[in-house]
């Protein structure tokens, strides 16, 4: 693969998507997101318009259903970290899809790609998921405690997992077990007897955002559905791509959090002056400023490193946890600059705040 | 002789009423958090249980401030009281601010109300209404005015953030009498709830402390009688009136920082639980870098709540042997409100899954100890008092 | 045991001891700590003078050579504190001969104590000290790599200790060993064979203090000579007094930065005004102000709990921990407040930051 | 397009100034630690070598600023610059600072000296005399003065921490040509050590960056040529010459970055390697819960190191790119700034004894590090610089 240049500079494209993104997002999510988390779901026309962008099926050959354009994790960082200064419900909901289909894409069978690509490459979004979490203590994404056993012509999932987003309504998902030791991924139909979709769960943050249990119970998956086939997936490359998509939506929710507080902070007048006058709201300021920014570069580097053909484990796995931390920290200070207002729910940053406690928290929910 | 080993009555208060939290809030948390503005009916049970300003009645001054050495054995109402705190607040925090007749302004009437007024209204649940919308850390600059005609006060203004404003029966409100006059013109005064002019506009929806109803009131031409007026009414020329005021949150800082001992350490109870439960045995006694993360994190977040605790017990043994704690009072708070914040952050970073759903509490409690950072006294309002009072700076001088 | 009244107030006693302590270190150490630190020595008569106020030989029996007064852990934390507070230094060597005495008046045989007390019980202060540390990674004093094995009517101790303050003048020191997995202490003569002392450390911090490796190669200690007997010693004890040492000296260090640099901000101008009208600065003294007050109170918790004969071990571990952080932190805001002129090693600042790093890491320098 | 995964210009650079670095700093660094104010005469091959502000001659302008796209494929003078001081601080940052002839004054005199000054000064060792004993952070309170007589410049003042003071031959001194002009007055002078009247008068023990000699001068009716003024002798009425000045932080801001980066990597290294010789080994794949604490600690100190150059390199490129990047310069200075002290501070702590002795460099790099958020405008005048930027507000919105 040809050199690029070292760039910290979008370019043309880059910067047209961005700039179509925030469009989108300051007409249609930032007014509604208030509405969504209350009433505790997004309207479809929004994902719908989302979708209508066609970020997700660009890279999906004409083939399948796609566009076929170029396969970029750096251009799939900005739209995230858009979308995410918008809502961070609707980014993972509206994103939901990629993170079904770029798996089989990369890494899937041909009958795989033929079979579960194309029905979701629709004018229409579909819902498909991927079941990652599991609800308990010291959970890691790379030791799993749902457990696939080759039985026969078949594989059988056995577990239960949590933060299913979308579980519900989609047809098929991306389950994550551990197969003899190993991280796999299987695809399963909605309608495997195996599968239980419990009742939609309540959570800290996300609350516009559908997540479910799932319980796998003696879930028979035909071999032809092991992600990959018989010979099976990289896991560890899966777990890189969400761990970015993670930290780029962290880096948008932080932003979002960081920019409302700066403007209000500007507004806010006490003591005669606006309360960015005082260095201690500042400072707080300027440190959200330099680690958004921060976050942002992480999320960048790792991407570059997929984007080079490169293994991105050790930069993915390092974008992560800053995300994780820096969030907090950041929609913490927004929260605090605001004051009393910041603890009212008329305020966006009470939001980012519940929200943002996810990046550190969640796994395998969105993909770059 | 420096003492700080928890007396067998400290323990007992703890126990007697982590009891009552375990029993009576901890199992109705979850419900009322769910359950945003509805009013706990099972609270009801504690109008005749006090637990905060538990003996109110001023004449009996038995636990008026000495300026000698504390009676022995005694543990003194200010002490007592953030131990209390902290137990109610590990079972539930926005139930401890619901509790009947145990509001803000049921302490400020406490404080400085007459025998009649004590009379008329040290029987009601008393909220207090000082925040404007244009007026958070800076009470001094409050608008709402009180003018009087004949033997009424006829107050005009708006109120927010009002702690139980649905539920309470009067509020305390605080007003300016004389604009020019700048702070030493603000008074409060007792309103009740049904005077014509006063109304609830709304309640907020909150992050947190659901369990607590938080309104605004508006004041629309609405009288009370002269009498409803607090403490004096001649405007002094200097700011003392208004120090008064002000130093009313010198005893409730303490108050709050328990609240927030109290929800942070119902998190690590909660975390430290599943991390037995995991097999993880805390001994106490290894280097920090020979053990895993979780128990690092966990040692180190202990460590931060038995210090705020300690300067929390301190500003409150202060108070209860008539030392001036004001310093001391907004240290308990600056730490207190900053680091139970940060702990039930992490709580639920360390728990994991359980510590993002609502089937377990964590992620409540990270909600809501994120107000003890803000109300009575931001965490930075904290920080310039506490810096002034070391720098032995003015206000002037530190702004 | 008789409940004392629970209070955060020094009585006549404590007082007094404090303000006869901080009359000495202001008339003899503050001003030297500095001299004493470029040349690398405390001058003997310094450690006299502390040593003539009698606080360490104050507790041990008469028959001893002591003066036969009450035991108080909390005393002891203050005149750690104290000492400290003008230079860690000499707070460690002057107190020095407690580390050895106490664990041997508490848990020695009667003959331990006839024999090792009464020679270091003198008017004129004796060295003898501890050996506790190890130079290596993942040190931990309760898991010693330094090995006692029973050999007949010795044992024989094997390993290399490091940071053994004043080895060289010592005449005798307390030596922590494993002993069938369980840390034990030893009385080890300096004319024990088996006994190398090395070349002069140097170190981070704690110029001023001289410190020693020492090696331990088949070295016999006859029976007699384990702290305890053949029953041994409560080594855990003796780790908790020392962590409570520790803290109360972290205390000393971190007022004592705090203090320096709270007074440089009212005077340093720039823009203008004092440095502490700008809230950057005067919120890290408001944070270095209750961090010093929260170790000291965790130090304070700890000593009340063993004085009123109960187990500290959970306390003191605490009381360790959040003094070896916040020590660095204060010190790190000490130096950071004077700015350039905290990097120069004219002011105390850049002292109190380089000793202050010790706390985390060091053990057993001392007792209360 | 953004692509931040290094080239293979970049990836050369590194490695061989690394090599430089360890063959020739590394070894010595203990040593000019110890014998603080001796010269490194090592360093003497670095009179040939240029690493920092490699091409002098302002003439040749390859490197100026473009506003367009950066050439392909080549690699630009900052950020090879801020990758090389990288390198040579994590051999040693001390000895880089007393690299021959590669002073800041030497920086200065190469942005703003004529073709003349450019010939007498340019083989020069220039050190940068800003700071006086009552003039730190607030640099445009400067009181020493320049007064012109007939061709000579007459300096009076006193100039304290100058690093390579006894080293230099020259010194870049900042004074005011009018003091009533305020910050618009000042105008740097380049002064030879060997002018009468000029005088350095003491040597500072350090903290840390002990091979760096740091130094205070006082000038006494010191005369030089007139043409030694650097850049226009003008006083403007506004405060244009001043920003000027200033502006060259603006540029130094990401070398210091890069240094507090050189010293927190080596410290890092250190701390790694004693970690994967006790067995751990570093997978970047477990949950943060489910690693030991030293693994978590490690983790989140490298994804911060990682933070720091990101920040310090965008910083560079932008400069490389003819972009303005006052506000990311100093992003990247107030994070590898602060975060650069509390990593070498806590692998210190991580490695235990280790930490403690000199026996190893992990004690001296958390000394060294500590200057990196105070020199070049402290952590705190960053962060003020940042908020001025991100608010839009001027220095007397914000103060």
């Amino acid at each position: 693969m040809e050199e690029r240049d070292f760039s910290f500079g979008m370019c043309e494209e880059q910067r047209t998507m961005k700039e179509t993104i925030a469009r989108l997002v300051k007409g249609v999510v930032t007014d509604n997101a208030h509405d969504m988390d209350e009433k505790k779901a997004i309207p479809s026309e929004f994902i719908q318009k989302v979708w209508e962008l066609g970020a997700t099926i660009s890279p999906i050959p004409e083939e399948y259903g796609g566009y076929g354009m170029e396969y970029s994790p750096i251009m799939n960082t900005i739209i995230l970290e858009e979308l995410a200064a918008g809502d961070m419900a609707l980014a993972i909901a509206a994103t939901l899809p990629s993170s079904f289909l770029y798996p089989i894409l990369e890494m899937g069978t041909d009958e795989q790609k033929k079979k579960y690509i194309p029905p979701y490459c629709d004018g229409t979004y579909r819902p498909c998921t991927v079941a990652i979490n599991e609800p308990r203590f010291k959970f890691d994404a790379v030791s799993l405690e749902t457990k696939a056993v080759k039985k026969g012509g078949s594989y059988v999932i056995t577990g239960e997992k949590c933060f299913v987003p979308m579980a519900k309504d989609s047809g098929h998902m991306l389950v994550a077990a551990d197969l003899d030791g190993k991280g796999q991924l299987f695809i399963v139909s909605k309608d495997n007897p195996g599968v239980t979709i419990g009742e939609r769960e309540k959570n800290l943050g996300l609350y516009a955002l559908e997540t479910y249990p799932v319980t796998f119970e003696n879930c028979e998956v035909p071999e032809a559905d092991r992600l990959g086939g018989s010979g099976g997936c990289d896991y560890a490359k899966f777990l890189q791509k969400s761990r970015i998509a993670l930290s780029a939506i962290g880096t948008g929710v932080s932003r979002a959090s960081f920019e409302y507080a700066r403007d209000y902070s500007k507004e806010r007048v006490q003591f005669g002056e606006p309360i960015a006058s005082r260095q201690s709201i500042a400072f707080m300021i300027a440190e959200m400023a330099y680690e958004v920014d921060g976050m942002r570069l992480l999320t960048w580097k790792a991407a570059s490193a997929l984007e080079a053909g490169k293994d991105a484990k050790r930069e993915s796995y390092l974008a992560k946890i800053f995300a994780g931390d820096a969030t907090m920290k950041i929609t913490d200070y927004g929260v605090q600059i605001l004051g009393g207002h910041g603890f009212i729910r008329d305020h966006p940053v009470e939001r980012y705040y519940r929200n943002g406690r996810g990046i550190a928290i969640l796994e395998g929910m969105a993909t770059v | 002789m420096i003492n700080i080993e928890p007396t067998r009555k400290m323990i007992e208060v703890r126990n007697s009423i982590n009891n009552l939290a375990k029993g009576v809030l901890r199992p109705i948390a979850r419900k009322y958090d769910v359950n945003e503005h509805e009013y706990p009916k099972e609270l009801e049970m504690f109008r005749s249980i006090k637990i905060m300003g538990g003996k109110k009645k001023k004449k009996e001054g038995d636990d008026a401030p000495k300026s000698d050495k504390p009676a022995p054995k005694k543990l003194g109402t200010n002490l007592s009281t953030v131990i209390s705190i902290e137990e109610m607040c590990w079972g539930d925090a926005g139930l401890l601010l619901s509790l009947p007749n145990a509001g803000l302004g049921n302490a400020a009437i406490a404080a400085v109300a007459t025998d009649e007024q004590m009379e008329r209204f040290g029987n009601k649940w008393a909220a207090m209404a000082i925040t404007e919308p244009g007026s958070g850390s800076d009470s001094g600059s409050i608008t709402a005015t009180a003018r009087l005609e004949g033997d009424e006060w006829v107050l005009n203004g708006e109120k927010i953030f009002v702690t139980c404003a649905d539920r309470c029966d009067v509020v305390v409100v605080w007003a300016t009498v004389d604009k020019k006059a700048g702070k030493s013109g603000i008074k409060s005064f007792v309103v009740e709830k049904d005077r014509p002019g006063f109304k609830l506009e709304k309640l907020e929806h909150k992050l947190g402390i659901r369990a607590s109803d938080t309104g605004t009131f508006v004041l629309s031409d609405c009288r009370i009688p002269r009498s409803n007026l607090l403490g004096s009414e001649e405007v002094k020329t200097a700011t003392e009136g208004f120090k008064g005021v002000m130093k009313t949150f010198d005893n409730t800082r303490p108050l709050v920082a328990s609240m927030a001992l109290g929800i942070t350490r119902a998190s690590l109870d909660f975390t430290r639980e599943k991390m037995e439960e995991s097999g993880i045995t805390l001994d106490y006694e290894k280097n920090l870098n020979n053990v895993s993360s979780l128990e690092k994190d966990f040692y180190l977040m202990e460590a931060n709540l038995e210090a705020m605790r300690l300067l929390t017990w301190r500003a409150a043994w202060m108070a209860d042997n008539g030392e001036f704690n004001n310093l001391e009072a907004s240290m308990s708070k600056a730490k207190a409100g900053r680091w139970g914040t940060l702990i039930t952050q992490k709580c639920c970073d360390l728990l994991g899954p359980l510590g993002y759903t609502q089937d377990h509490l964590a992620e409540k409690w990270m909600r809501d100890s994120k107000i003890m950072d803000i109300f009575e006294g931001t965490g930075q309002i904290q920080h310039l008092i506490v810096a002034r009072n070391v720098l032995d700076f003015s206000s002037k001088q530190l702004k």
